[in-house]
């Protein structure tokens, strides 16, 4: 993408367009194939049903369906609500989104913004949606929304340490906070000498990976999470009170967000858009053919995938935790358990 | 049980029915396009065989929910045997059940002394307006078609006279 | 393994040492008792031991509480509600009889109550004054009691001195009247005339008892 | 299984909790009160029950259920109706095991009139009465990985209960309201192929509760969810009077099929009665997938040697029934379901006490409920598991 657009010299203006609608592409078409591959197949094989069949052929234009009929509904604001907090909170949470896809490389080339402290403006960037998720909670005048808030305010709070403690450690490993120089330390590197496979974080790093991947979990509130909505006690909690386009809004952020945060994980530990370099014998970011750019997107959806697959079929299978329970496992276990891995690895940088 | 199994063998279960699917096919059915054949005894809807009836109300006064309407009125017919005496039947004027009130318990089927209502299976008579539920004696009539045999007992079974 | 506990089921000799036992512990309070072989117990008590009758069993070793609710004896003055409109309103006996274990008043209180090992279970009764419907509340010996003596409140209008909160259970509380009592009109089958009144037109001028009704 | 120290610790931590809770109002530095008004259309409440509750945080302090909002009047309808018609109106008592709720009042009109089914009618009685436990309580399995979040189970338990539905519509004719049973028998027979297609099914149900136990109750999440959550003492289940499998959960070795003579099959096979000692959410949900395992034991077994021979007794064709009084009770999937029939010698029942099983189940709910957290509100009701219907009735 950008190695083209650089090519072709293009004005500022039609360079940021160009970004824009790549952001726009880079949420919307994950999110899209996870709500049909996972919430309408996969959900329903793994309960015995065949899932939407009616819209298209396997019921592939079902996701256009659902979005023409949530345009359609009226969009209801409670009346004792704040209107304009109201309106905006499943924006502010769709805008997280965005905000975040705007450091995940894509390719050697392939990115939209390159820039140092990439896992920093990450990890700072995605605990925005919880504000946007406290503020539908409170704004929405409702009980159950407020209850709902309130939680996703608490857990998405506890559970943004453990995320951060654990991609301290690929930090450590990688050296660095720059995304791109991350997925390059993954595929140039070697584990013990070794170079069949560079190295990825989830064989070094697993224990990060695993908290990381829980944390994610928890920051997407997807089941054993998923206590700010929970449709048996709190009727969906925070999303309660909204309708038509604005409910659309917070579930087209919700899958984003997982295809997202998917992303980062296969950027993190997975060797993003890279394959191991030994392969092909490059060895720096400059020697990467240019192909990787065309070939490196795939490669990172088809890691993101594998990665939502993980998420969705947890969510699918497993009952939910209760609110305290999850603090006690955040505070209790994950945070211990991340901390002992980053002196670890602290230790083993230092020696080796 | 070790902490760990218990959460995978719960991701197992998913993971086989997904198999299961995926290589056996779907528990459901696909509605409008294939349908599943209710079984014979199957109480979908009454039918009514309009010249057994004789309007003798036993339906209409066993009804526990006081939705069978009969009336009728007594004319002569003609004698069974030649030279006999014309015989005084009753004549069926209305006959109508309200499905809206009926909670398909079976009752009328079951009084009725001279074979003239029937359950068939037919299920799929549902109305946009409430009122449509009310079948009269034609459409009753017309369910008589889709009433099956009655089915074989199951082993060791009294044989009845009776069907 | 069933059939054991099968054979360990109580007969008659039981039931009616049961009963001499509540009367050894409330006295002549025990008004009248009925021992229907191989079946159950009844036994019926005065309105103010009705408590203390509770507090016996209990320490008789009755301690699962079954139900309680209450029988209105009056016959009901709307039959069946199938009654033809048009015509006068048939006579209908309103002599009140009490069942099993007799009784002197419209309305009596029923509660069961079971021995948990023994399997076998009491079916008490007291009187319901007419004049004023109230008995003492069960709460204190089975907090179960609660609910049921609100729905009992609520379907006779009985009273329980003691009951804490007699809120209806089912009906909007400004609702008027008893539903259970007899004398409340079930409306459902009196705005309808019933079905089963038409008779067949019999043929003009003809007699109409050749081959009739299936009746 | 846990040990009984530690089910004291619990119950004392339980109650504790309510006493904090209590306690909590009287605090001067009190925090804000809430009430919360769960239902009357909540996900959680299978049809229409209200609990309001006060909280203090995610604590209740208070709880209470408000019910009545499906109510239909049975015993005041059964009033008017003669017998034959008074089973199809129960059956829509507890309304997912209804052929259960036919046959206590059949049994009690029996009693009255003094006859008995044949062997091969009680036989099928009691096959038919545990098809409909298993339709039941599989469908509680699955619903309660739903109250807790897990949304799969629900749907596979709606797939292996169709196959008793369709066992069930099969022989009766009606899928949720068989009203199949009649005074002195059965309405009809079995069809041809109900013996053999029942077998397969069974190993179908056993194979779904051995489903249920992986992804539900081995998993560490749900056994957190429920173990020591909503503890109810023996003494207090037996004070409330529930029944069935909660009050067999609190320890209390009591089953109706098995401690008393009716004329049933039951105690024609050989079968358990499982309890549990804790009295906690797990162990209630527990002790009904092994009743539900039991069940289609209790069918296999039953299948084996039905007698043949007649499924009516001889009975006049327009039934009166003598006059006289009889309390009849089974064990319903949801617990002891019973009738109070009093009849004065009339076409119909003179009175009908329904003493269902939800309605004393939940009437312990103000008590349990003290001091937990909202969401173990949800748990609670399920695992203590109740139809509307079999409230309010």
């Amino acid at each position: 993408m950008n190695a083209a657009l650089l090519a072709a010299d293009l004005p500022y203006w039609a360079q940021a367009l160009l970004r824009v609608l790549g952001g726009v592409v880079a949420v919307l078409l994950p999110a899209g194939t996870i709500v049909y591959v996972f919430l309408f197949k996969m959900m329903s094989f793994m309960q015995s049903r065949l899932g939407p069949m009616e819209a298209g052929p396997y019921g592939s234009m079902q996701l256009f369906a659902e979005v023409g009929k949530w345009l359609q509904k009226e969009d209801i604001t409670p009346e004792r609500a704040d209107r304009f907090i109201f309106k905006i909170a499943p924006l502010v949470v769709l805008v997280s989104t965005f905000l975040l896809v705007a450091v995940v490389p894509f390719g050697p080339d392939a990115w939209f913004t390159n820039f140092e402290a990439g896992v920093f403006y990450m990890l700072a960037v995605s605990s925005v949606s919880v504000l946007g998720i406290l503020i539908a909670g409170w704004a929405s005048a409702n009980k159950y929304s407020l209850l709902g808030g309130l939680r996703a305010a608490g857990q998405l709070i506890a559970y943004e340490l453990p995320m951060v403690l654990a991609v301290i450690g690929v930090i450590i490993q990688a050296g660095t906070m720059n995304l791109q120089d991350i997925v390059l330390a993954q595929n140039a590197g070697s584990m013990f000498g070794w170079d069949g496979l560079g190295n990825p974080y989830i064989l070094t790093q697993f224990v990060g990976f695993i908290i990381f991947m829980i944390a994610v979990q928890a920051e997407l509130t997807q089941t054993p999470f998923d206590m700010p909505i929970a449709e048996s006690e709190l009727v969906s909690g925070y999303m309660t009170e909204y309708s038509g386009f604005r409910f659309l809004t917070f579930f087209i952020a919700e899958f984003a967000t997982a295809g997202v945060f998917s992303l980062i994980a296969s950027v993190l530990f997975l060797g993003g858009w890279g394959i191991p370099f030994a392969w092909f014998g490059w060895d720096t970011m400059d020697s990467v053919d240019n192909w990787m750019n065309v070939v490196g997107p795939l490669i990172m959806v088809t890691k993101m995938m594998l990665l939502s697959f993980i998420i969705m079929w947890v969510r699918f299978s497993y009952p939910r935790f209760r609110e305290d329970q999850l603090q006690r496992f955040a505070w209790k276990v994950l945070v211990p358990v991340s901390l002992v891995n980053i002196m670890i690895t602290a230790i083993l940088k230092v020696a080796f | 049980m070790p902490k760990v199994p218990g959460l995978l063998k719960g991701l197992g279960v998913t993971l086989n029915t997904l198999k299961r699917t995926t290589i056996d096919g779907a528990n459901t059915v696909q509605y409008p396009h294939e349908k599943e054949a209710p079984p014979v005894r199957a109480r979908g809807v009454i039918a009514l065989r309009e010249d057994n009836c004789t309007s003798c109300m036993l339906c209409a006064r066993s009804c526990p929910d006081w939705c069978i309407y009969i009336e009728g009125h007594k004319e002569l017919a003609p004698p069974r045997r030649a030279g006999g005496k014309p015989r005084q039947v009753n004549k069926l004027d209305r006959f109508d059940i309200d499905y809206a009130l009926c909670m398909y318990c079976g009752i009328c089927v079951e009084v009725c002394p001279f074979d003239a209502l029937f359950w068939s299976p037919e299920y799929e008579y549902s109305e946009p307006r409430i009122a449509d539920l009310l079948h009269d004696k034609v459409k009753l009539g017309e369910w008589m078609e889709t009433v099956p045999e009655a089915p074989a007992l199951e082993a060791g079974a009294e044989k009845k006279g009776k069907k | 393994m069933s059939t054991d506990a099968v054979a360990a089921i109580p007969g008659d000799t039981l039931r009616e040492r049961i009963v001499d036992d509540l009367r050894s512990a409330i006295g002549d309070a025990l008004l009248d008792s009925l021992v229907k072989p191989g079946d159950d117990v009844w036994v019926r008590v005065r309105t103010d031991a009705w408590r203390a009758t509770g507090l016996a069993l209990r320490s008789l070793g009755f301690d699962y509480f079954c139900f309680l609710s209450a029988i209105d004896w009056m016959p009901s003055p709307f039959g069946k509600g199938e009654d033809d409109p048009t015509a006068p309103a048939p006579e209908r006996d309103d002599t009140i009889a009490q069942g099993y274990a007799g009784g002197e008043t419209r309305m009596q209180v029923l509660a069961r109550v079971v021995h948990p090992t023994l399997h076998v279970g009491v079916n008490v009764k007291c009187d319901v004054p007419d004049s004023e419907p109230v008995v003492e509340s069960w709460i204190p010996v089975f907090a179960g009691a609660n609910w049921h003596e609100r729905e009992t409140h609520e379907m006779f209008g009985i009273g329980f001195a003691g009951h804490p909160d007699l809120r209806n259970m089912y009906l909007p509380s400004d609702f008027e009247g008893h539903p259970l009592r007899k004398d409340f009109p079930l409306l459902a089958r009196i705005v309808k005339p019933w079905p089963g009144i038409v008779d067949v037109e019999p043929l003009p001028g003809g007699s109409d008892d050749e081959e009739g009704d299936a009746e | 299984m846990t040990s009984t120290e530690s089910l004291i610790d619990r119950r004392q931590l339980s109650y504790i909790a309510a006493q904090a809770a209590d306690a909590r109002l009287n605090v001067e530095l009190e925090t804000e009160g809430m009430t919360l008004n769960i239902g009357p259309q909540h996900p959680a409440t299978h049809g229409t029950l209200r609990i309001i509750a006060r909280l203090d945080g995610e604590q209740v302090v208070w709880a209470e259920p408000s019910c009545g909002y499906m109510h239909r009047g049975y015993e005041k309808l059964t009033e008017v109706r003669t017998y034959p018609q008074v089973t199809a109106l129960v059956n829509r008592i507890d309304w997912l095991g209804s052929f259960a709720n036919e046959v206590p009042f059949i049994l009690a009109a029996e009693k009255l009139m003094e006859i008995e089914a044949p062997p091969r009618a009680q036989w099928i009685r009691t096959i038919l009465f545990e098809l409909s436990r298993i339709a039941n309580v599989s469908l509680f399995l699955g619903d309660l990985g739903v109250q807790m979040g897990a949304i799969t189970p629900v749907f596979m338990a709606f797939r292996d209960r169709e196959y008793v539905l369709n066992l069930i519509e099969g022989a009766t004719g009606g899928r949720f309201h068989p009203n199949f049973d009649r005074i002195g028998g059965l309405k009809d027979d079995l069809p041809a192929g109900f013996i053999d297609e029942t077998r397969v099914v069974m190993k179908k149900l056993r194979n779904f509760c051995d489903e249920m136990e992986n992804l539900l109750f081995g998993n560490e999440i749900f056994q957190s969810r429920t173990r020591g959550i909503g503890v109810i003492p023996k003494d207090v289940a037996m004070q409330y009077g529930l029944s069935g499998a909660n009050l067999r959960a609190s320890g209390v070795d009591w089953d109706l099929r098995r401690d008393q003579t009716l004329p049933m099959a039951w105690n024609k096979v050989d079968w358990k009665v499982w309890t549990h000692p804790d009295g906690d959410s797990y162990a209630r949900c527990w002790v009904r997938l092994q009743e539900v395992r039991e069940s289609t034991r209790i069918v296999d077994q039953l299948l084996d040697d039905i007698p043949s021979g007649p499924v009516m007794a001889k009975v006049p064709r327009i039934i009166k029934v003598p006059e006289g009084e009889a309390w009849v009770s089974t064990e319903n999937p949801l617990g002891e379901m019973g009738y109070y029939v009093v009849s004065k010698g009339d076409l119909g029942p003179f009175r009908t006490k329904i003493r269902s099983a939800s309605f004393n189940n939940i009437s312990i709910v103000p008590w349990v409920l003290k001091g937990v957290y909202v969401p173990d509100i949800i748990t609670i009701l399920a695992s203590l598991y109740f139809i509307l219907g079999d409230i309010d009735r």
